[in-house]
């Protein structure tokens, strides 16, 4: 995937390529998020143990998921930017702090709300839960660096090393519930070979997996899109993109 | 030409910011004084109790520490950048960032190391049980210079920045979390009596990695601040 | 140094090609290309905010342009700074002295990190800009002319090949004035290269002095 | 020559304040984030027991107040002098200690106030009972600004006496001691029950005694200070 | 103002007796007297780390002298200090501008504290000392010589009677050096007063302009 965006480097020639992808991405999203709900909500079968409180599942561990993926997206975009010295690299990951950041306020709230009848409070500090707090935090961080430098360039690097350097948090909130033992549920989706989940549930929870990531992908792409256009405003291409619509 | 190695180089850093922290005999008590003020405020703000204090006492402590070298990373090289010196110091033939490690060595000196040693006393103060005074001690000095490291790192990004309020803590604090909780961790097996051995050889790696890749990301960030 | 040939003496020491510079929305120079032999001095003038400070923090490494490169000796210099640096020596526009520390303590780190030069060799470049008491007060409480003169005597006992200089007459009486022209044609003396940036001409003669307009 | 009025110059004053604060809007929430983490960092640090975390929490509130007030004041005059800014408003037709009156209300809206709007989230998620956050919310907004109010105090005078900090902020602990007590008193009442209208008064009164004195003790080591 | 009698007009505006200053063990200058009359130039001169800018902020009531006074308009300053800054104006060496803001944000505060001054006021101002484009960026990325242009900006839209000027030229190209004389050369004829301390020899010619030299 990253050498793919390597390999668009010149603005104009992503702006193309990501107009004619993101309808595509957007609509598959839209398919598989609206199959994955009908699955979760109707088709999967009710928890012997959580009832129906359990559906609440197929929002919360793609969001948890993602939000994850995303900061990892961000910060190899990050680095490339840093290294090659690649606009559009900055612009992808700039484009993908806020996605990044809503995803990680829906798992937190979904979890929340889940929390709340499974262990009886909304909030625990937890090993888990806290260091997704911390994966906001970070968000955070990364975005309000880039609001307080005023010069673009500089906004670009600095940003880009701070999200290099967050990325230490990543394992500690993947690997948490494995090396403190947490009230979190541990690992049950990707312990490969068999899966302690039923896979009648398994199937929907991928399928709203793959819809949220293409979500990601469209919105991102829109994002950067906008990003792109927004620094090379006084540019020749993107009068003629713009006029060619 | 013959530069100086970077041995000289460190050495000298290191013994001019001390020079500097004399100086101002003041500055060179404030982290100390703050120190010992959280943990005093801390008693008169809650109902001494010591059973509290005792259940307290391993938080306090690190969240102390913890601040005491968030808010002085504030300062760490921002007044260096405003009055030049660090644009000199980016023009030396010297390697930045070994120049910054000895500049954040020299302020653990100042700031953390006073805090490693005072750590028994505050501990006595809030009923720390005694056997768990000396691993807090281990698990302290291990700890502050990652603290130190990290503040570094997040002040040599922001430094160029206008004093942002919380910005600098919205940086560090999310990547010193790792450090708080192993760090409180040791405290509270050591005053269970469980060996704390694990969490502070934990927290001996981070300080390695610390050690190794921070300095790199400060020189980057400062090289991006200064620009 | 002593043996270098014909041939040497001609490639230039420091050569830049194409910079260009954006700050803001507002770019600053573009195609900006220059060489500066041994023995030169390259007097750069221009009105204010024309970017003659950028410049020369680019040509120091310390900004990254947006297109183009500085050369020294033939090595680009963003691959070799530390030898760079350790034969460049800048005074801007800011004096970079710790206030707290006297200006023998501050001249003692600046140039230790550069060169075993011994307590001599800086009190006798202090005492040639004219600071002999006041070299040891708190450079706090200097005047704004005897700062810039601590400035010049880090100049004066880096030793390095290339001066780059930001406004040094800034601040100095008449006789300061002098002594930098007459430092500088020692320096140009000694095969040394001159950056120099300055609104009023400089006193430097009979040297290969060549200028540079800035719009 | 028509000089503006008083009231005009005060509200220049912290205008400017707030703007270098926030020049971007999102900058707004910093202090907010720093308070927020703070009080993340204690359950962290220690069990995070609900009854553990009720019996601590006004400490952690009023313990977060005094550093956020009295660290921060450190800086609070030092970049304006080293800037040159104090300079001229040193010799504007305004009244020093008016102005200086001024950058300390706009300090306090900075650091002050969103710790007293964040007490009740703060107290929430540290299981402060329901009842105690009403008074603790106006014992803070009495008592903050009198810490403000003293650490400026103290930082027209560390900004001119640059080798005093340790030993003011060793004077300045007496100062802040009381307001201290009486916050945590005020709240401490209210989580037991008893009408806690006596510590809110004293408090008052302090604010009062601070609003009319600590100003002309700033102004006159200001000019000290600038001498 | 206009109906001041001959008599007034020859009494001295400002003046000073017999004042004495100490820094460290030093003497730094003693028994120096002076009086400006409106629509007069007081330059003075002397080498670097003379004294001329410790007696500058003595005149202006920053500093406290060991002995003697400073009166103006017959009222001893540190009595009467808002009278007499309402109509002073300095410009010292640093330029006091808030990095962060710009230069008509710095300037709206400046002046908002002296007078009720509108925005064309201030706006105009930058305009004279040539700040258009340059007004609105975050001061610290200025240029030495534009912060100086807006500390000259603050001058001249301050309206004060008294200018307080220490090395205006610092920094300036060459038109920007014309400007300032030229507005020198205005202030006087609207009977304002000037104190001007420069190494260099100002362009002021055809007023009350005196010398005083400072060892
Ligand atoms: C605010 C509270 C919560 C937060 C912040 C949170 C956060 C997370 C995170 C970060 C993941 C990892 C996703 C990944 O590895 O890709 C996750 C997975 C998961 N969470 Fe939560 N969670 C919360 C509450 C809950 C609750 C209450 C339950 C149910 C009792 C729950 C059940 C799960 C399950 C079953 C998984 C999938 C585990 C796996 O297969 O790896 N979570 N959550
Ligand atoms: N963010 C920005 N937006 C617009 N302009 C900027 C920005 N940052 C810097 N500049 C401009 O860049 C220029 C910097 O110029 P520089 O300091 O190199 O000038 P200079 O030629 O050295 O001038 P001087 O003679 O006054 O020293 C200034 O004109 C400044 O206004
Ligand atoms: N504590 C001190 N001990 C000794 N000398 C001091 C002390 N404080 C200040 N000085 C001296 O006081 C003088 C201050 O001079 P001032 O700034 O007024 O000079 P100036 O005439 O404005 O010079 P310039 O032309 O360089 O601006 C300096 O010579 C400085 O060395
Ligand atoms: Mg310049
Ligand atoms: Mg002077």
């Amino acid at each position: 995937m990253w050498t793919w965006f390597h390999k668009l480097g010149s603005p104009p020639h992503f702006y193309r390529i990501a107009t004619r992808l993101t309808p595509w991405f957007g609509w598959a999203a839209l398919l598989l998020i609206v199959a994955g709900v009908y699955g979760g909500l109707y088709v999967a079968p009710t928890d012997y143990q959580q009832l129906d409180g359990f559906r609440i599942i197929y929002v919360h561990v793609p969001s948890a998921s993602l939000s994850l993926f995303i900061y990892v997206n961000m910060a190899l975009a990050a680095a490339a930017g840093l290294i090659w010295r690649i606009k559009l690299a900055h612009a992808i990951a700039a484009a993908c702090a806020p996605i990044g950041a809503s995803f990680t306020f829906l798992a937190l709230a979904t979890g929340s709300i889940w929390a709340k009848p499974m262990w009886g409070t909304w909030w625990v500090w937890d090993a888990r839960l806290t260091s997704e707090l911390v994966l906001l935090f970070l968000y955070f961080g990364f975005m309000a660096l880039r609001a307080a430098i005023d010069d673009e360039n500089r906004a670009d690097r600095a940003s880009a090393l701070l999200a290099i350097i967050g990325v230490i948090n990543v394992p500690i909130i993947k690997y948490s519930v494995d090396w403190w033992n947490t009230l979190h549920q541990p690992a049950t989706i990707s312990k490969l070979g068999k899966p302690s989940m039923d896979s009648d549930m398994l199937i929907w929870l991928l399928i709203m997996l793959a819809g949220f990531m293409c979500y990601f992908v469209a919105v991102v792409l829109t994002r950067a899109k906008a990003e792109v256009l927004q620094r090379a405003r006084d540019q020749k291409w993107v009068r003629q993109a713009l006029e060619g619509k | 030409m013959d530069i100086p190695g970077l041995g000289t180089a460190f050495i000298l850093q290191v013994r001019r910011d001390l020079q500097l922290a004399f100086r101002h005999v003041g500055q060179l008590a404030n982290p100390l004084m703050f120190f010992i003020m959280v943990t005093t405020l801390f008693p008169l703000a809650l109902n001494p109790m010591p059973r509290l204090l005792e259940a307290i006492a391993p938080g306090v402590l690190w969240v102390a520490a913890l601040l005491a070298s968030l808010l002085a990373a504030e300062g760490l090289f921002r007044q260096d950048v405003d009055d030049g010196t660090m644009e000199q110091l980016a023009l030396s033939p010297q390697p930045l960032a070994l120049m910054l490690l000895a500049k954040t060595v020299a302020h653990w000196l100042i700031t953390g190391l006073p805090l490693v040693i005072m750590s028994p006393v505050v501990g006595y103060a809030l009923f720390l049980p005694r056997d768990a005074v000396p691993t807090t001690m281990i698990a302290l000095a291990l700890a502050t210079p990652i603290l130190n490291l990290v503040g570094g790192s997040m002040a040599a990004l922001t430094v160029g920045l206008r004093r942002g309020g919380g910005l600098l803590s919205l940086l560090i604090l999310p990547i010193v979390m790792p450090v708080l909780i192993f760090g409180a961790r040791a405290t509270d097996m050591a005053m269970t009596g469980v060996d704390p051995a694990g969490a502070l050889y934990l927290l001996a790696a981070l300080l390695l990695l610390a050690v190794s890749l921070t300095p790199f990301a400060m020189a980057a960030a400062m090289r991006i601040s200064l620009d | 140094m002593e043996n270098t040939s014909r041939e040497d003496s001609k490639a230039p020491l420091l050569e830049a090609h194409d910079l260009e510079l954006w700050r803001g929305d507002r770019r600053l120079f573009e195609g900006i290309s220059l060489a500066v032999h041994e023995s030169e001095l390259l007097h750069i003038t221009g009105p204010n905010g024309c970017g003659k400070t950028s410049l020369l923090r680019v040509l120091c490494g310390l900004t990254l342009p947006e297109t183009g490169k500085v050369i020294w000796k033939g090595r680009q210099v963003a691959r070799s700074r530390a030898d760079y640096h350790s034969e460049m020596c800048y005074v801007g526009h800011r004096e970079s002295l710790k206030a707290d520390l006297s200006a023998y303590e501050n001249l003692g780190f600046d140039l230790g990190l550069r060169r075993d030069a011994g307590t001599e060799v800086i009190r006798s470049a202090l005492e040639e800009v004219g600071l002999t008491r006041a070299a040891d007060v708190p450079s706090r409480s200097l005047s704004a002319g005897q700062k810039r003169r601590v400035s010049i005597a880090r100049c004066l006992a880096s030793k390095a090949r290339l001066w780059v200089l930001d406004e040094p007459y800034t601040n100095l009486d008449v006789a300061g004035r002098e002594f930098v022209d007459e430092m500088m044609t020692r320096h140009l003396q000694n095969d040394g290269l001159v950056l120099l940036v300055a609104h009023q001409s400089h006193g430097v003669a009979g040297h290969t002095v060549r200028q540079m307009e800035m719009a």
